[in-house]
């Protein structure tokens, strides 16, 4: 079992260290996509099925693609050659510094807050039946709720996207 | 688009930056690309798949006929214009013969003519269906209207190869007539290609009129005003797609066709859907135009024997025959200066004209719609370069 | 209503799919090496020499006379003339042509050559499974790979061959009394020419 | 030998075979024994599709297809097989060499991972996940993330044009693809493979209880066969191949077996979405009617699945391609509202238990929207085939 966590977590550790350090863009989403595989298996080994498959959909099918696609549209693929030389002190890498710290600090005090048997207790099962139930009964209104959100940028996208000319006649 | 010239770097995909709005993607189609039908070449411009520029280039198939004729006797052109447009070689022999007949004052018998009649517009059947299956090739139709199309077709070119001995290249119109009259039964077999024919275009028509894929992707695009046909001295189906209604046939009734009755099919649209149609419409009148003429093909002579084979030379002048090939108007323009060969030679091709406002018909369409609009022109690289 | 042109299109192609089992005109392939379509009597592919009698090069009606050569359009016939004399089938004294090339890579099967032949020497063959691995020497034929017997281009083409037979034969009783004069065969052969191609 | 047992022979002999195979080990070899098959049957429907396919378009356009290789050219994919194997695997000098070999791989690997949740035949499943369906569009998704490899990596303009298409296509046509199945997880109430089928199992009259004998299972069925044509990338939406326009597309660099790959995976896809069809309307591995149940379940579900294979081809042989616009249209203008309305019809059906009531109106339900918007797309591009005038 450990040994399976192991192999995961160093899919996952080795597929993000990538998207942070390859030069190509492109490179780095495919980095960054082979984390959050690792990541949904890591979900799927612990038996939470569907939200593993949920992060393949949506992380791998549906935002790897838009960012790789943001990059090809606006870039051309171009190998960032004139950034990322060296690694220096810059405001971003202090921001991103401490975000890290902070999300690490977060998880360590969460883990440790925690009696230690915790990890070893059984796995709760969680089938999508139940997902399903508490969704519709217990989350109904978040759900709506985000429902409506997400129509309402649906909507702004497609008049973002909206052809210009409309106007024009 | 000012630095659309610069070369990329090299290891970036092609999209070069622009004027920082738009992202050009420059892409040569052509002149190996499977549907330019044949060395044809068109540099497109695409602001993301729309085509914002398109350069046609043509030039890779140039043979100099133009020259090679003018030190070529009379006759030593006449198999060469069946190279120009080699789906149709008979009306390529019709357009010269008929220059060299008005350069000389040839008479051609009577039985010539309707043998003339027939040959040409069997071509223009071939020819018609086969624009047809290549335009729905282009299409992705995985080529069974055109396969369907060469069904047909094969009858025809067995036709044409037990009268004038070769499939395409035929070779069969001689100044003051044709080379040879019809072998027996051929014109019993030519009546039920003939008969069939209409059979096969209900067909093909089932297959594709009204097929909603077809409509979707042919009607509205590549249209063609009939302002920028005139002006641009389209001529042939496409221009009668644009709703003028210009036929050599009626127009200058060259050879016999004043004695048959056949009417012109006429588009409003012009656009890619009507110039499909109209070759279809054309397709029948053809038949009635050949069902009459086999009908009155009377006996006689089909050459001029005072013509000579050898050692033709025709008085000092000039003259243009034009006719109406299935592609447009087709013309030779000849200047004798009383040699046995011409002192200039000059074709006016159909497809090349026609192939001119191509930019005008595909800016602002897909890279999908400049396929099948250049497919609807109906060129054969072989008549454009010459 | 949307998809019905497409459900018609669809009836079609089943029943040329169907039709293709049962059905000639549905299935039109002629499986090459092993089926052949009808030879079609008219048809026509390089040119060739006809020679009369059982001896090629004896026997070749060519005289050389070079109106092939000059008439050609693509300009693929190369002819040797003879310096001597040799009798011909019907055993009068002819020039010959000591080597007559065409190029078949460049010939164009315009049969312009057989128009214009006044002798009926030159004519049209159908055989074309002719792919060779040289594309140079291979497609230079020479007089021994173009000279065929008249009885192959009876075969070939029947009609055509029986109308030039009767043609020369006509001509020759004509030319009969008159052995000795070289013009006459070439005058009456120029007229039965045109009743071959009318 | 019983039916059950002809039905059951290959799970009989999988736990015979597991029988042999010390306990530590069983998981493994389980898992072993129940891919292997997987991975040699459906290569082998790949290569015998590749033959009837040329064979089904040749005979529909009045040809004879490859007749040379083997028994009626039956071997032919062998010998297209080798001929891809021994040929040269070119690989463009800027293409980004990875990603470039990677992209066949993941196509093919993705392509595979979906046959582990359909169900071939009864008990025949490699893994009956309690999320089935999400699995199976999980490991679709995949598939366009090897395509815009593939297109990317080889640094050529048709290829990202074919790239682009194939990834935009694929995205939008996931939608209705999903939505459309979702009718049947409404109707059955669960994401399980198995289960759907279960649920369909059954026979009134001999009859069949199939999802797809019901109003909303039949549009269902044409939307999610509309939908997989699109995500398989078939003739009339083979836009990202379209030879004729951007020659073919994403896998243009292609050649020799990485391009064999790229095939494979298409067609494995093809059949994957197919066979889930298959799982989710025609009732899996059920036979059509009660009395032919002797016949074994595996047999049903190839029946099956060649049926639908043939019915792509015969599309393909017919129909010419749409436009990247026009596709896209398809999608969110008469997909979207179509699929969103059958789930409509769907909780209707479930809510209306009166069967004299609720065929009609569901029907109903079905058949308006269809007219309406058939009717809207026609009329927004004013679609008609045109009567022309004559000049004498």
């Amino acid at each position: 079992m450990t040994l399976i966590f192991l192999i995961l977590a160093a899919i996952t550790i080795v597929g993000t260290a990538a998207a942070m350090s390859f030069r190509n863009p492109i490179h780095c989403i495919l980095g960054l996509t082979v984390g959050l595989v690792g990541l949904a298996m890591l979900f799927l080994h612990l038996g939470a099925q569907f939200v593993g498959f949920t992060q393949i959909i949506v992380y791998v099918g549906a935002v790897a693609i838009l960012a790789v696609f943001a990059i090809m549209m606006t870039q051309g693929g171009r190998r960032l050659t004139e950034t990322a030389t060296k690694p220096q002190i810059t405001p971003s890498l202090l921001v991103g510094g401490t975000v890290a710290g902070a999300v690490f600090a977060v998880l360590g005090w969460a883990m440790l807050g925690r009696p230690s048997t915790a990890i070893h207790s059984v796995q709760p099962v969680v089938s999508v039946n139940q997902i399903g139930q508490l969704l519709m009964h217990n989350y109904v209104l978040p759900l709506e709720i985000m429902a409506v959100l997400l129509t309402a940028a649906l909507i702004g996208a497609v008049i973002l996207a909206m052809p210009q000319e409309r106007g024009k006649r | 688009m000012t630095t659309l010239a610069e070369a990329p770097p090299k290891s970036t995909l092609s999209p070069s930056a622009s004027n920082g709005d738009t992202q050009l993607l420059e892409v040569s189609m052509g002149p190996q690309h499977p549907s330019t039908h044949g060395v044809f070449r068109m540099d497109v411009s695409l602001d993301g798949e729309t085509v914002v520029k398109l350069k046609p280039i043509f030039g890779y198939l140039h043979r100099n006929h133009e020259k090679i004729a003018e030190n070529e006797t009379y006759l030593g052109s006449m198999p060469y214009t069946d190279r120009l447009d080699y789906f149709c070689s008979i009306t390529n022999n019709w357009a010269y013969a008929l220059s060299v007949e008005t350069l000389a004052g040839i008479v051609v018998p009577e039985r010539a003519e309707y043998l003339r009649v027939i040959t040409a517009e069997l071509t223009r059947l071939q020819n018609h269906t086969c624009l047809a299956g290549f335009l729905m090739q282009d299409m992705g139709a995985s080529g069974t209207p055109l396969m369907y199309a060469f069904r047909e077709r094969e009858k025809i070119l067995d036709l044409f190869e037990s009268l004038t001995g070769a499939r395409m290249m035929c070779n069969y119109m001689r100044f003051g007539g044709c080379r040879v009259d019809l072998p027996a039964g051929w014109l019993e077999q030519a009546k039920t290609v003939v008969a069939a024919f209409p059979k096969f275009l209900d067909e093909f028509e089932a297959l594709l009129n009204g097929n909603e894929i077809l409509m979707a992707r042919t009607q509205g695009v590549g249209v063609l005003s009939k302002e920028l046909a005139i002006n641009a001295g389209v001529t042939g189906p496409m221009l009668r797609a644009s709703g003028v209604n210009y036929d050599l046939r009626k127009v200058d009734k060259y050879g016999i066709y004043d004695r048959f009755q056949f009417r012109i099919p006429l588009g409003d649209h012009g656009d890619v859907y009507d110039r499909y149609m109209i070759r279809v419409l054309e397709m029948r009148e053809s038949v009635k135009i050949l069902e009459q003429a086999m009908r009155d093909l009377p006996e006689g002579l089909i050459q001029d024997p005072k013509t000579k084979v050898r050692n033709f030379k025709p008085k000092p002048g000039e003259a243009y025959g034009r006719i109406e090939s299935p592609k447009g108007e087709l013309g030779f323009y000849l200047v004798s200066d009383g040699t046995p060969r011409p002192y200039r030679f000059r074709v006016r091709p159909p497809s090349l004209i026609n192939l001119t406002i191509l930019e005008d018909m595909c800016l602002g369409r897909n890279v999908a719609d400049v396929v099948i609009i250049l497919g609807s022109v109906d060129i054969v690289m072989g008549e454009v370069d010459r | 209503m949307l998809g019905v042109g497409i459900l018609k299109g669809l009836t079609e192609t089943a029943r040329n799919f169907v039709g293709s089992y049962f059905r000639k005109d549905r299935l039109t392939t002629i499986q090459f090496p092993e089926e052949r379509a009808p030879r079609i009597e008219a048809s026509r592919n390089f040119p060739f020499l006809v020679y009369d009698g059982p001896d090629a090069m004896a026997g070749l009606r060519c005289v050389s006379c070079f109106i092939c050569e000059k008439e050609c359009p693509p300009k693929c016939i190369i002819i040797d003339k003879s310096t001597d004399k040799k009798p011909d089938a019907t055993g009068k004294l002819q020039f010959y042509p000591a080597e007559f090339k065409i190029d078949v890579s460049v010939c164009m099967s315009c049969q312009i050559c057989v128009e214009v032949c006044p002798f009926d020497a030159i004519k049209m063959d159908t055989d074309f499974e002719l792919s060779t691995q040289n594309r140079f020497d291979d497609l230079l034929w020479p007089k021994l790979r173009l000279a065929k017997s008249n009885e192959y281009y009876h075969e070939i083409h029947p009609t055509e061959a029986a109308a030039v037979d009767a043609d020369l034969a006509a001509a020759r009783a004509k030319a009969a009394p008159k052995p000795a004069a070289p013009v006459a065969p070439v005058a009456a052969a120029a007229a039965p020419e045109k009743g071959t191609t009318a | 030998m019983t039916p059950d047992t002809v039905d059951q022979i290959f799970v009989i002999s999988k736990h015979w075979l597991l029988g042999y195979v010390p306990a530590m080990l069983q998981p493994l070899a389980s898992a072993v024994l129940s891919v292997v098959p997987v991975l040699l049957a459906f290569p082998l429907l790949f290569a015998i599709t590749t033959v009837l396919e040329r064979k089904g378009l040749g005979r529909i356009q009045n040809r004879y297809g490859p007749n040379r290789v083997g028994p009626a050219g039956f071997f032919q994919f062998a010998a297209d097989g080798i001929k891809s194997l021994t040929k040269e695997d070119v690989v463009p000098r800027d293409a980004d060499q990875v990603v470039h070999f990677l992209a066949p791989l993941l196509l093919v690997i993705a392509a595979f991972l979906a046959y582990a949740v359909l169900p071939i035949g009864r008990n025949m499943v490699v893994a009956n996940l309690d999320a089935g369906l999400l699995y199976f569009f999980a490991v679709g998704s995949m598939v366009e993330l090897a395509v815009f490899m593939a297109g990317w990596s080889s640094h050529s303009k048709y290829s990202l044009l074919g790239a682009m298409r194939a990834v935009a296509q694929m995205i939008s046509y996931e939608v209705p693809l999903v939505l459309a199945s979702i009718v049947v997880v409404m109707a059955s109430g669960s994401l399980s493979t198995v289960a759907i089928v279960e649920a369909q199992a059954g026979y009134t009259a001999t009859l069949p209880h199939w999802y797809v004998f019901t109003p909303w299972g039949f549009a269902g069925f044409i939307l999610f066969m509309i939908a997989a044509t699109a995500e398989s990338n078939r003739s009339p939406f083979d836009l990202p191949e379209g030879e004729s326009e951007i020659i073919a597309g994403y896998y243009i660099e292609y050649s020799g077996f990485k391009f064999a790959l790229f095939f494979l995976g298409e067609y494995l896809g093809m059949f994957a979405t197919s066979a889930l069809a298959i799982t989710l309307f025609l009732g899996g591995w059920a036979a059509p009617f009660s009395f032919m149940t002797w016949i074994p379940s595996y047999v049903w579900f190839f029946v099956k699945l060649l049926a639908l294979i043939v019915f792509f081809i015969w599309i393909r042989g017919t129909l010419p391609r749409l436009r990247m616009d026009q596709l896209m249209g398809m999608a969110w203008k008469f997909m979207l509202p179509m699929t969103l309305l059958n789930l409509f019809t769907a909780a209707v059906w479930h809510f209306l238990p009166n069967p004299l009531l609720r065929w009609p109106v569901c029907t109903a339900l079905v058949v308006v929207p269809f007219v309406v918007l058939s009717r809207s797309m026609k009329q927004g591009k004013t679609l008609q085939v045109r009567t022309y005038r004559y000049a004498e």
